[in-house]
């Protein structure tokens, strides 16, 4: 992989941006270079929210992501608007929960409900995040299990620990059940 | 966090390595208001400074915190704001303060789009001149433009050192893109990084003119309290350091202010150059803008155009070098800004004619893409062929 | 007084579901949905006084059938 | 008048619903301040609403007047121009704790040193809201903010006792909880010829709330319902029953001569000869 | 003294003629704060403006002064504001504010020495630059600088006119010479006088937008209280007025008022050519310093040194054309100001290398003298020959 | 101490005689600024007096300590600067009633609030002098001044009442004329912990005198004697008394937590982990 | 009379600057141009005052006066300042009363007792200023009397014409007695 | 008490004849000379009450043979 580029989109509160961070933060584990941005609107309260990640095997110039590889839509208007600006034969993840009206999409589609794994199979809505960074790692390998596990115990609180392993697990088996579904 | 200065790759955001650059270069104390999008600078200060006895105070405004950081600074302490546009329009009359009174500091300016209120959260380089010309009459400027978080890192520990050294304020220049974004980086230990302190005098107050430069044009400068005794104004004085309202020490105190930044002009104007020498097309970009067009050089290279990059590091002084060797080499030159045309006036002004300079700006709130790059360089080599 | 029940309307989308209204009604007039926003439960029990459109932040509350706030 | 009927006169409807976030006072306030207008028998054409840069400073941008978003701290600077300028329009500001008390502190007490005629309405969030959570000069000490990861040891103004020993002739505290006297107290404050300031407790659930342990909007409302003690009712409270507490209600109020009538009369007609 | 408008010899100081200029040109709001050397105007429109009905108040400072000229001129007043460099530095962010909305207004700066407090009552030329790029953000800037008592009794009426003609802030660029020189001066007629007001929207409220350009780019402008309630903000806007965060109506908005300002610039920027047909050496300078220049000249020829002047009129936008023009005949320019080099930037940039261009500054306080022109144009012939 | 060792101690008397004109108040206040430095335990070489820009603001120049002349309207902020980066420097403001309450007024109530330790004598000669003349917000209204040709109309602050408003905790107010009481109150600011705040009132025989009709120096400190009244004294006058009256003496104090202490005790200790 | 650069100088209160102006508005009267600058002591409180004047035919470019045709000086300090920056056949008009020590000077010399004249035959010191004016125009022709008559009572409060119109008049009679004296 | 006359010595160069001194010494020990500047001309009737140099704007005058304004 020379160099990939991913976008997390949703609506504000999802916990995107750190979720970016954390993505980042594993790659570099894994030794790559990783650049991550994201937008402010101007008065972003409660709004949308994008965060933005580069990893590459390389230096990293230009920091902005345009076409993405990857996107991650957990809100219907993130999906409409970013789940466009994706390559044709890139990835798009779905939160299956909101986004209710999937876009015509080339490459691979993979719509999961993934805050509702979160509350009903790891028990707090607030790992939605944790849990899509299982589903991606799980579906594209942008970033080894270990790393990403490591990186996200070093972000979140002592005592949500557990929690957030949990969540990157159940974010996982979703990914793999999927890949199994599709019979890859 | 603790300061991060382990060799150890970390996610860092622009604004994050400012405040470790910071850190290890001494600086002690900030004061500040905040302003989008330079607040985590304050913020990680206002929770970094105290574990280590700093001092961090949150005033009333941009102007207050301006004079805050003079007086800590003539009482001894490194010392250090962070603003945006608006902020740094209001900072300029007390920056002229420091100029005139030799006050080291340092000026974080973390570019947003304007005029005005303009767009807070939204990138522009838009200040470039305004760091050199914001204050009223003559004064020496120095401001620095990293294009990296590391870089960030690096400036601001070359700043504080450059402050120390010239007893001048001295600008960071960051762009918003710059200043938020992430990136992986190496902190080099704190023990490998070298710092400046400010030259205290070794005569003795009796004798002591706080106002007479050494042969390196500075004069030694003493704390309040190390019982120097000395007075400090903003009005044109001697070498005793006090009024004398003669437009003679006007002319010998503004003089040396201006020479003692540009006698160092060699050493601290510097621009990074990429693939320049046999460049047909120079690009000049600084800050996030040079990432873009790094990455256009590399593009265009492997379509078989000969583009370069010249990047400005120091804003102030203008790396003039750079620039008039290119304009010898290159058939045009092409200023890649994220404003109306800025550095481009200094550029046209070097390049003297030699090589026709071209403008590329975008002010629509975007980072100019390699892409915009590449396109500028194909129809200004059709427009000099 | 007016004595059918009071004609409580909520203008979804301008509600973000804040829960001062329901909080605060002194005559419990108003549950939570599942949303946050109220539901009307107990319309009767609604003495018009008006609060819950005073304390709604988002001018997403009105109640039918009197007038306060008005020049008085 | 009902809320329809409210927003469709008084406020820009295509503009709603507004940026704050749910259960932000901001709105509550705004309201407010449009029901006060709407007591009044000012002509809608001639009320200028003016305000610095904040969230609070949003809300003159929802408000069916003219209407002036200026540079941050500054409202009250414009706004004399524009009142002295044109002593027939009716001016109001809408401030912030921090535009209004930190950076634009020194307009405040000269505004009201000067008894122009502005009503002055204070959304005192005790945070800077628009930049994240900073401490403000109405913050109470010992909060937590951004910028105060320690706890913040500065004391906070009585934003009140100051307008008043600055010279404001009309002063008055509510909270966004105390609605319906918050709208009274703006409409007082609408009336009165010379410098009216009316500060309003409110909250910020975003940022204040969420470093202060309050868990919802509601429990903000329930701290103003517990904390804002009415002027009479404090009258018969010692001050260890008042501490912590805060005033609630007039607090001040005077007869004087009003910047842009004196002008008139002490300045204009001597330039003109018409006395001496 | 009453509005001294009759064409009759009299004996005025720049200042005064500044404030008979504001009276005469309709201005009829004033909000300052007093600072050395630019009180007078203050004063004379303290003493002037109520008899005519017009507002004078005495801000808390500068930058509450340049807040109120914005607000009353909102409210349909023509207004000014008067100050010297460090109130100036003060104003920019309103300025840039003024510049955003466009909101009208004049700002008088009678430029003294500086950086800093400096020598309050000593004459330089320091703030040319700071006029232009003061403020944060690109933005347009109109700035004169007169010459003579008369000439800023015109001046002040043009810059005036211009503020309302293109709703920009217009900056008078005084030095203290000129602000405080008395000179013979005839003034004209008031009804002589041309004067331009802010044209007025003929729509209904119901369609009219606000920042909607008429076709010379200018928006027509109701005041608060003309029943269009109106929405003016410093953030970017679109045509209605509001904010909208977007990046593209930056770009289209910020570009307009670059634009109206720019495609004036062969009207608005206006140099004085004395001699320069066939001069070998010419002379660039303003203000007082033009003067010197003029009476060095008319000595040089006697000479028979062939001395030529090109005084800008206006520093912004600079008069290019004028400057160009002699870059292809003469020989060598000489850049004669009272800093440390501040039009000699534009002018090297114009010329690009089709002349050598030289400085000659002086920051001791004093005019430069005709002498020193003299002086400075004989070594250049030996450098150039 | 003699005047002349008074001298020779604390002032740079090769500066001496001063710029200031006769009879001008400026001398009278910067020689009890120096009697009262004199009666401390202070270090004069800890101890730094900052001034901003005006005649008064001249004085620290004359003063035999280290000295910082700053910006118009500033002298507080940077003070707040020096004495919150060094606790251990004795911080002495001199300034004039134009540069701390005008352009300066906003750093005074907020240097008020914080409650840090500096001692500010402001010099209210009720007029800016420097510039020549122009009215001030301490002018008192009805007055005349170059920018107030027909008498101005702006009312005056109450500066003490406002300073204490803000949160001063020592307040006091003096005349030129009462220069020993003067000394004691400077001294008592010198020696208490916390923002003191001493009002002078002075005269500028030079502009306000002659435009209001003081045909002497003389006659303004007569003026000063007969319209101060001491506080003891006010006690026992009926408004109507003490109409166009003024109160000297020690206003207000109280002990209130000093800023640069509370720093260290809680935001440096709980930074370090010692407490929390 | 092509050109003519005066300097008036003394020390703050004696009224040079309001001298400078009065000679500038008659010079105007006469049908010249004039151009009247003056020295701001950055805190000319009480100190040195000085004000220049220059007269002439044409147009003035350069407003500064160099080598002074005349020179007032009303104290000793400002003459020991200004006297040597006059040209050497110029005229150089002493204040008797207050220059004790007069310099070598090629040109023409007056000392006259200005302001002791003021006060003992006008009454007033106030109108030295006046005196001085009268001097001048006595023994230079720089402006007509009935020019400097109009201009001064153009200035001058209302009630003190009289006083002004007494002092202009002691004035000249010191300058014709001078003259006489010197045998011209 | 000491008492012998007090001395009170005059700074020619500093002072400028304001006059604060004379008008106010309240034992009238001074008077005015023809330039403003005083005259002592009652030292015995000082009283060392120090309010001339207290109140001298120009540090001119000082009376010799008492301690005042020290520390107290
Ligand atoms: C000169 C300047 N300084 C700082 C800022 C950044 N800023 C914008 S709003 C704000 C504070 C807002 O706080 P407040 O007035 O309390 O309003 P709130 O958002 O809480 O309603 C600050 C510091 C600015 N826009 N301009
Ligand atoms: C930013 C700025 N604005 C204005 C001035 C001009 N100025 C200098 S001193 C002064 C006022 C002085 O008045 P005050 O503080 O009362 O001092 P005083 O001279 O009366 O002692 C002013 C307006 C300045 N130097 N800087
Ligand atoms: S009007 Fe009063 S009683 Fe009725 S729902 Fe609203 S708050 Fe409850
Ligand atoms: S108060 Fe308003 S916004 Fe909040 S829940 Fe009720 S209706 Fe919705
Ligand atoms: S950040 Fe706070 S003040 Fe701003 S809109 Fe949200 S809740 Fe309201
Ligand atoms: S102008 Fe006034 S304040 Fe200044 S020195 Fe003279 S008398 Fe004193
Ligand atoms: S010490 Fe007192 S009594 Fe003696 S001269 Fe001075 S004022 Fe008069
Ligand atoms: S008070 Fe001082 S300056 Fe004034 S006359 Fe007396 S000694 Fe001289
Ligand atoms: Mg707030
Ligand atoms: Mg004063």
């Amino acid at each position: 992989m020379k160099k990939l580029e991913l976008r997390l989109s949703g609506f504000g509160g999802q916990g995107l941006i750190t979720a970016g961070i954390i993505l980042a933060e594993a790659a570099i584990l894994d030794g790559k270079n990783a650049v991550q941005s994201q937008s402010y609107g101007p008065e972003a309260r409660g709004g949308a929210s994008k965060a933005e990640v580069i990893i590459s095997s390389e230096e990293i110039d230009y920091p902005k992501v345009g076409q993405a590889d990857l996107c991650l839509a957990m809100s219907q208007q993130a999906c409409d608007k970013y789940a466009g600006n994706t390559q044709p034969n890139g990835v798009l993840v779905l939160d299956s929960g909101y986004v209710k009206n999937p876009p015509e999409f080339s490459g691979k589609m993979y719509s999961v409900p993934i805050t509702e794994i979160a509350t009903s199979e790891v028990g707090r809505n607030i790992v939605a995040n944790i849990v899509a960074l299982g589903v991606i790692a799980g579906v594209t390998n942008v970033v080894t299990r270990e790393s990403l596990e490591t990186a996200v115990l070093d972000r979140v609180p002592p005592h949500t620990k557990d929690l957030n392993k949990k969540a990157l697990a159940a974010g996982y088996e979703s990914a793999k059940n999927l890949l199994q579904r599709e019979g890859e | 966090m603790a300061a991060k200065t382990k060799c150890k790759a970390q996610l860092l955001s622009g604004n994050e390595a400012c405040v470790q650059g910071a850190l290890v270069a001494g600086i002690r104390f900030f004061a500040g208001y905040p302003i989008t999008p330079s607040t985590e600078v304050a913020e990680g200060l206002a929770e970094e400074l105290p574990k280590i006895g700093g001092r961090f105070i949150q005033m009333e405004d941009e102007i207050a915190s301006m004079g805050a950081v003079i007086g800590a600074s003539l009482a001894g302490l490194k010392s250090m704001t962070a603003t945006s546009g608006p902020g740094f329009s209001l900072k300029q009359e007390n920056i002229g303060f420091a100029a005139m009174t030799e006050v080291p500091c340092v000026v974080v300016n973390v570019q947003r789009y304007g005029p005005s209120t303009g767009l807070p959260t939204s990138p522009a380089q838009g200040d470039i001149m305004q760091a050199r010309w914001g204050t009223h009459g003559d004064h020496p400027v120095v401001a620095l433009m990293p294009a990296s978080v590391r870089e960030t890192f690096d400036l601001t520990v070359e700043a504080v050192n450059l402050a120390e050294e010239l007893r001048t304020p001295v600008i960071i220049l960051l762009d918003e893109v710059v200043g938020h974004m992430r990136e992986r980086v190496e902190l080099p230990a704190a023990e490998d990084v070298e710092l400046f302190n400010r030259v205290k005098p070794t005569e003795s107050p009796d004798t002591f003119l706080p106002y007479k430069p050494a042969a390196n044009l500075v004069p030694p400068m003493p704390a309040y309290g190390d019982g120097y005794r000395f007075h400090a104004t903003g009005l044109v004085h001697d070498e005793t350091g006090f009024p004398c309202g003669k437009g003679a020490d006007g002319n010998t105190l503004v003089r040396r202010l201006q020479a003692k930044v540009e006698q160092r002009q060699p050493k601290i104007a510097r621009a990074e150059t990429f693939q320049t020498e046999d460049a047909e097309i120079v690009i000049v970009a600084a800050g996030s803008v040079a990432r873009s067009a790094r990455a256009a050089v590399k593009e265009a290279r492997a379509q078989g155009i000969k583009l370069g990059l010249v990047r400005p590091i120091t804003a102030w002084p203008f790396p003039e070098e750079a620039i008039d060797s290119v304009a010898q080499t290159a058939k045009a030159l092409i200023v890649a800004e994220m404003n109306l045309g800025q550095m481009i006036l200094e550029v046209e002004r070097i390049a003297a004619g030699r090589a026709p300079v071209f403008g590329l700006n975008r002010i629509d709130a975007e980072l100019i893409t390699p892409e915009d790059i590449i396109v500028r360089a194909q129809e200004v080599t059709n427009n000099v062929r | 007084m007016n004595s059918e029940p009071a004609r409580i309307e909520l203008n979804e989308k301008w509600c973000k579901g804040c829960g001062i209204c329901i909080a605060f009604c002194p005559a419990k007039v108003l549950v939570a949905r599942e949303d946050g926003k109220p539901l009307v439960e107990n319309p009767e029990a609604c003495t018009r006084c008006g609060l819950c459109e005073l304390r709604c932040p988002d001018l997403a509350i009105s109640v039918g059938g009197k007038q306060h706030g008005g020049k008085n | 008048m009902s809320v329809k009927d409210l927003v469709d006169r008084y406020c820009r409807v295509d503009k709603l619903p507004h940026i704050w976030c749910p259960g932000c006072g901001n709105g509550i306030i705004m309201g407010a301040v449009i029901r006060a207008l709407d007591k009044t028998d000012f002509d809608q054409d001639k009320t200028v609403i003016v305000s610095g840069i904040g969230c609070s400073s949003r809300a003159p941008g929802y408000m069916n007047f003219d209407t002036l978003h200026t540079t941050h701290g500054r409202a009250l600077a414009y706004a004399t121009g524009v009142k002295f300028a044109r002593p027939d329009l009716n001016v109001v500001v809408l401030t912030g704790d921090g535009d209004c008390s930190a950076i634009g502190g020194n307009h405040l007490i000269h505004a009201a040193r000067r008894n122009i005629d502005l009503t002055v309405v204070v959304f005192n969030n005790s945070i800077y809201g628009m930049t994240g959570g900073q401490f403000s000069p109405l913050t109470p000490a010992h909060s937590y903010a951004s910028t105060a990861p320690y706890g913040s040891i500065d004391r906070n103004f009585d934003l009140c006792k100051l307008v008043q020993a600055a010279g404001g002739t009309y002063v008055a505290r509510s909270t966004a909880y105390h609605a319906r006297q918050l709208v009274n107290l703006i409409a007082t404050g609408l009336n009165h010829k010379g410098f009216a300031f009316i500060e309003v407790v409110t909250q910020c659930p975003m940022y204040y709330g969420r470093r202060n342990k309050f868990p919802s909007p509601v429990d903000m409302l329930k701290w103003q319902q517990e904390h804002a003690v009415p002027v009479k009712a404090a009258a018969k409270l010692s001050p260890e029953q008042m501490a912590g507490k805060f005033l609630i209600g007039e607090l001040h109020r005077e007869e004087a001569p009003e910047y842009t009538a004196v002008y008139e009369t002490d300045v204009i007609a001597k330039a003109r000869g018409d006395i001496n």
